[in-house]
């Protein structure tokens, strides 16, 4: 909790919102009425109902569930529909004014909106799809929760492609093909299924100048996961993997 | 100034329904061009990533079909078409099967290895399928995946304006669609289209779905006539998150095992209140628990924001923070303390189970347009079970796919679009800014929006009586009244969000009167419709559902008609079961 | 920290353990010729060698030395870890893992020192 | 932007170079105790097949393993793209073997 000297006293927030398009931008201020329950989101929409009719930002499912709403807040990557003003003004994330951006490494459209096909199509790159084995007339496979590789599948997939990590990824940054933390994450969880056909073809993919040996474990990705996954787990398990296959040369 | 762009086969949206009728149609016949136009991303918008509960499929030895398809039929008080019922639960199995085998899905396993399926109210047998309480972001990813790997074009941040028809009216020739990024148009000529935008209620101050939904297919579909059924019947979720008027919080949905691992619910004195209203308390099913709440908030028994309070203390914060563990850190996240402390709550708006009519085909009245997904009325009747709100989107999606497939295989040629249409539904759509040309003044929509949220909510909500429906219509007719002197200043329509903001409550005005005119000519209680000047629900056997649809009177203004036409028992009537011990 | 130095979400251990390796590799990578360098000089001027050596013992780059071998401290042993943490099963304690690298190699790095002065 | 050839290239001279860097190490520690001097380093290593194994190991790991991180840094700082960084990666590479062979001989020879 915070302590009495931590929390916000001033009756308003001063915010600073990056406003421009792919070409530039700059900050803008707002005054926003500080109030009890208020996320990140929340101002931001306070500032497009109330001050610049124009504001452009995204968001769908308000709960954290469908990943459109992550913007750089302080400086930071997160998700902006479940986090609470006073947790992004606090301790090592203070900020005075509270600055919103978009995300890093997307390109923007406009204001604190990115495009995210860059993103996905990384994802497809990396092979982050099921290929399938059985078909729709057969019955499901029985697997054990329990097996190794089905609590290593499942520990990574509870992503819902924010871009959070990927904008935290300075390897991303530097290195445009990277397929990134969030792609790798997911061919990680396909590599375990043991339902998956694809596996060479996707040790393949991720093998490539864009692929898993990019990654200089960071961690910004994991440190900043707001599911708490932890790519960086999932990429080393895919330099692993790539090794040996490599070594066997089947890729 | 405006773009053409044609496709063979359009679909609306991007959730259970739009993704599965792309993937389907693309493998009934791959050289087709397949479109997805959305409102927001592909498959990060919409209400299928927002599934907790599950999926619900007979699949396990003891269950049938028949049992699920009399639970979806006494869950919807007999309303349901029942064709449509049945190819739901039938078509569920298969649908199951091909999302874990082929889309790549992984549900929860119980040791043995098999499919887990869990509890949900309403039903007979433990048939819930689902990944944790996460179950829609695993099936939305999946096939966002799937969809994305194959070579299905895309218009993401597209909104979906109009449905135009063909000149002679036979069919449809395509749809205005704005292109959100750029705030231009585009006319998009397609030989069938999908409408499965997700209906979603979210005219009410309290409301459960993503903010995308805002029931636009539904009044695209009654502007150009189609005939909607069932739109009285809204479903509430008795357990939103309320955190006050300026958070986008407000209204999202507690997790319903709250109530059922134990959980209390205390008015604004702390006093359990639930066991005045039912034997069940807590328990009991989710309209009577929203009843209950709600007669609470009316005798004004509330906490500070107005609603009620839910405590799971009692049951030990620790072990509820280990079970609920999604539930409480969101809650945490967001600043309350579910495992200890009290979180208000409040019935939220979750589901419309009206929709357009159509049949077990997805076929509309209008050649060449499909429905499917919560856009689509009938199959759950007057209320739906929790489980089958995801299991129809993903049947019907399917569905969709394959037979708009097939029913453009010998259509050479598009259909030629009525132009006069065309450009009335351009003019609609640039409203605000005309009428800002002509007044100068910059109206406020969302207070515009507030004030019919409050309005559904007092009015045309949980408990309905004629005299309040009535005044509920005479507001919504004066709130549109205010739509039109709303105006927006013309200088960017770049993805410019209040623009839609308007777009989005005239759409959600248009419906809201739809559902009222409905609710005030059913005279009975059924299911999610609730009367209080008529609470009884009418004879089982001459049950019928109501019909909305609109037209032009001689002046050229919309007129609606609400008619009552009685259900087809086509498989099994009241008193009768398909199955044995039931 | 300075924010203006390090950008906010670069503000987390982890990234300031793979930046430390980064730069370490870097100078060795620019010191390694030099040293290979001075050394072939053994080649035809054993004196020239010497000279260096001598000239070596002046105070600052004597300083200079003590953070070459610090370097190489720091890239070993931050390289062992980023070994360890690619080939090895995972393990949570990453941090206490990079802070135990540092640790060390100034731990190493001291020894040197203290032997040499 | 490297694959995974690279990469296991670039571990596997780190994996070479751990001993040798462990070991070199613990000899500079041992041996600047008494201050440093042409004669004294010479007279280890001279006509030494084993030091001269150690320390040619080395530098062939060193070469590979310094122009492969070359590598990636000169990619994601200064954007070079593939070919040209495959030129720089060799290029760095038989610097640092020619002047590494240099040192060995001097020292060793
Ligand atoms: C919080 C929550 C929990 C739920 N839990 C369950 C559950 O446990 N089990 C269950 O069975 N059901 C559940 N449901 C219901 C279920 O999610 C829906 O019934 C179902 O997913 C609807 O699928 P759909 O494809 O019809 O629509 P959606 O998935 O909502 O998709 C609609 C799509 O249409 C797009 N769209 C809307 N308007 C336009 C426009 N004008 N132009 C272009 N695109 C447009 C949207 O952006 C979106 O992509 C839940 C719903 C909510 C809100
Ligand atoms: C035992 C000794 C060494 C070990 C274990 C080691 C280990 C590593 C590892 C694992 C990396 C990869 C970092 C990454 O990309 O994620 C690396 C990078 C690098 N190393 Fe070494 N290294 C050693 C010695 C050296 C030496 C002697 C040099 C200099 C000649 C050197 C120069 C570099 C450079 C320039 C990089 C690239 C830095 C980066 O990508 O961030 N290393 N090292
Ligand atoms: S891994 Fe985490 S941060 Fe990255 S996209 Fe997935 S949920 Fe977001
Ligand atoms: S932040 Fe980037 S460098 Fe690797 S560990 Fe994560 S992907
Ligand atoms: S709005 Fe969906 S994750 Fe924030």
């Amino acid at each position: 909790m915070l302590s009495e000297a931590e929390k916000p006293t001033a009756e308003f927030l001063d915010v600073a919102i990056w406003r421009g398009n792919a070409k530039r931008g700059v900050f803008h201020s707002y005054k926003v009425p500080q109030l009890e329950n208020q996320t990140i989101l929340d101002v931001v929409s306070y500032v497009q109902r109330h001050i610049e009719p124009k504001l452009t930002y995204r968001f769908a499912c308000r709960v954290g569930m469908c990943g459109s709403c992550a913007m750089m807040v302080n400086g930071r990557p997160m998700w902006t529909c479940r986090t609470h003003v006073d947790r992004a003004m606090r301790g090592i994330m203070r900020g005075n004014p509270l600055t919103i951006e978009p995300l890093r490494n997307l390109p923007v459209i406009k204001d604190l909106a990115c495009d995210m096909s860059g993103f996905f199509e990384k994802w497809t790159r990396a092979e982050g799809r099921f290929h399938p084995t059985r078909t729709r007339s057969e019955a499901i496979e029985a697997i054990s929760p329990d097996s190794d590789a089905r609590k290593a599948a499942n520990e990574a997939i509870e992503c819902i492609n924010c871009a959070v990590c990927y904008a935290a990824c300075d390897a991303v940054t530097g290195n445009k093909h990277y397929l990134g933390p969030a792609a790798l994450n997911r061919a990680w969880t396909l590599i375990n299924d043991q339902r998956d056909g694809g596996r060479n073809l996707r040790l393949s993919a991720v093998s490539g100048k864009g692929g898993c040996h990019n990654c200089h474990s960071q961690q910004s990705c994991s440190n900043y996961c707001p599911n708490e996954l932890n790519p960086t787990m999932s990429i080393t398990g895919l330099k692993r993997e790539t090794t040996k296959a490599a070594l066997k040369r089947e890729i | 100034m405006i773009e053409r762009h044609d496709t063979d086969i359009l679909i609306i949206g991007s959730g259970g329904a739009g993704l599965f009728a792309a993937l389907h149609a693309q493998k009934a016949n791959p050289d087709l061009k397949i479109t997805i136009a959305v409102k927001g991303l592909l498959g990060k918008c919409g209400c299928t990533r927002m599934v907790q509960g599950g999926y619900n499929v007979a699949l396990s030895p003891g269950d049938s079909v028949e049992r699920h398809f009399m639970d979806t039929i006494i869950g919807g008080k007999w309303l349901p078409n029942q064709d449509m019922a049945w190819r739901l639960c039938e078509t569920a199995v298969t649908r199951i099967r091909e999302l874990e085998n082929e889309i790549g899905c992984f549900f929860d396993r119980q040791p043995d290895g098999s499919l887990h399926h869990k509890a949900f109210a309403g039903q007979t047998f433990d048939r819930t399928v689902h990944k944790g309480d996460l179950t829609g972001i695993e099936i939305i990813s999946r096939l966002m995946e799937q969809v994305l790997a194959r070579p299905i074009e895309r218009m993401e941040e597209h909104r979906a304006l109009g449905f135009i028809p063909s000149r002679d009216g036979e069919g449809i020739a395509g749809v205005l669609m704005v292109d959100m990024r750029k705030g231009s148009f585009r006319f998009v000529r397609a030989k069938a289209v999908l409408m499965a935008t997700g209906g979603g209620p979210t005219m009410y101050r309290y409301h459960t779905p993503s903010g995308d939904k805002t029931m636009d297919g539904l009044a695209m579909a009654l502007r150009i006539g189609l005939p909607l059924r069932d739109m009285e019947m809204v479903q509430f979720h008795p357990t939103g998150l309320l955190a006050g008027e300026d958070t986008r919080m407000t209204g999202t949905v507690l997790e319903e095992g709250l109530r059922g691992a134990g959980g209390y619910l205390l008015d604004g004195n702390g006093r359990r209140f639930m066991f005045d209203y039912d034997e069940h308390g807590e328990r009991a099913t989710r309209d009577v628990v929203s009843r209950g709440i709600f007669s609470e908030m009316r005798k004004g028994n509330t906490t500070p924001n107005g609603g009620v309070y839910i405590s799971m203390a009692h049951l030990g914060p620790a072990s509820v923070a280990e079970k609920f563990s999604g539930m409480v850190k969101r809650c945490g996240d967001c600043g309350f303390d579910l495992a200890g402390g009290l979180v208000e709550i409040v019935p939220t708006a979750h589901y419309l189970m009206g929709g357009v009519e159509c049949d077990s085909d997805t076929r509309t009245e209008l050649a060449g347009l499909y429905v499917a997904g919560e856009d689509a009325g009938g199959a759950h009747g007057s209320n739906r079970l929790g489980g089958n709100g995801v299991a129809n989107s993903t049947v019907f999606g399917g569905i969709a796919g394959e037979v708009m497939a097939m029913d453009i295989d010998s259509q050479k040629t598009f259909r030629d679009p009525d132009g006069e249409l065309l450009q009335a539904e351009i003019d609609r759509a640039l409203q605000p800014f005309t009428i800002h040309k002509r007044t100068k003044i910059s109206g406020n929509i969302h207070a515009i929006r507030d004030q019919l949220e409050k309005t559904m909510w007092d009015q045309v909500g949980i408990m309905r009586n004629a005299e309040g429906l009535q005044k509920g219509l005479d507001q919504i007719s004066e709130i549109n009244g205010r739509m039109m002197d709303c105006g927006l200043e013309d200088d960017e329509k770049v993805f410019n969000l209040t623009w839609h903001d308007w777009l989005n409550t005239q759409s959600l005005v248009e419906i809201s009167g739809v559902i009222a005119n409905a609710a005030l000519s059913r005279e009975n209680s059924r299911g999610a419709h609730f009367r209080e000047d008529f609470q009884d629900e009418g004879n089982l056997e001459q049950s019928y559902f109501t019909r909305s649809r609109q037209s032009l009177d001689k002046d050229g203004r919309p007129r609606l008609k609400v008619e009552q036409k009685n259900v087809d028992f086509s498989i099994i009537k009241p008193g009768e079961s398909l199955v044995e011990e039931m | 920290m300075g924010k203006l130095l390090i950008k906010p979400h670069r503000q987390h251990p982890l990234w300031l353990a793979f930046i430390l390796h980064r730069l370490s590799g870097l100078g060795l990578a620019i010191f390694l010729p030099v040293h290979f360098y001075v050394l072939g000089l053994a080649l035809n001027d054993q004196a020239g060698l010497d000279r260096f050596l001598h000239w070596s013992d002046n105070p600052l780059v004597r300083f200079a030395e003590f953070g070459l071998v610090f370097l190489l401290a720091v890239h070993f042993f931050g390289g062992l870890r980023l070994l360890a943490l690619e080939f090895l099963p995972w393990s949570p304690r990453q941090k206490t893992y990079a802070a135990l690298a540092v640790a060390t190699s100034f731990f190493v790095t001291c020894a040197f020192w203290l032997n040499a002065v | 932007m490297i694959g995974v050839r690279l990469y296991l290239a670039q571990r596997l001279s780190a994996m070479v170079m751990v001993p040798l860097v462990f070991g070199h190490l613990a000899i500079m520690i041992y041996a600047i105790r008494d201050g440093l001097s042409a004669a004294e380093i010479l007279s280890r290593t001279q006509g030494s097949i084993f030091w001269g194994l150690f320390y040619g190991l080395f530098v062939i790991a060193a070469a590979i393993h310094a122009s492969i991180g070359l590598r990636v840094l000169a990619h994601e700082y200064l954007k070079i793209g593939n070919t040209n960084l495959n030129l720089l990666t060799g290029l760095i590479g038989s610097g640092f073997l020619i002047l590494g062979a240099r040192a060995v001989i001097a020292v060793t020879l």
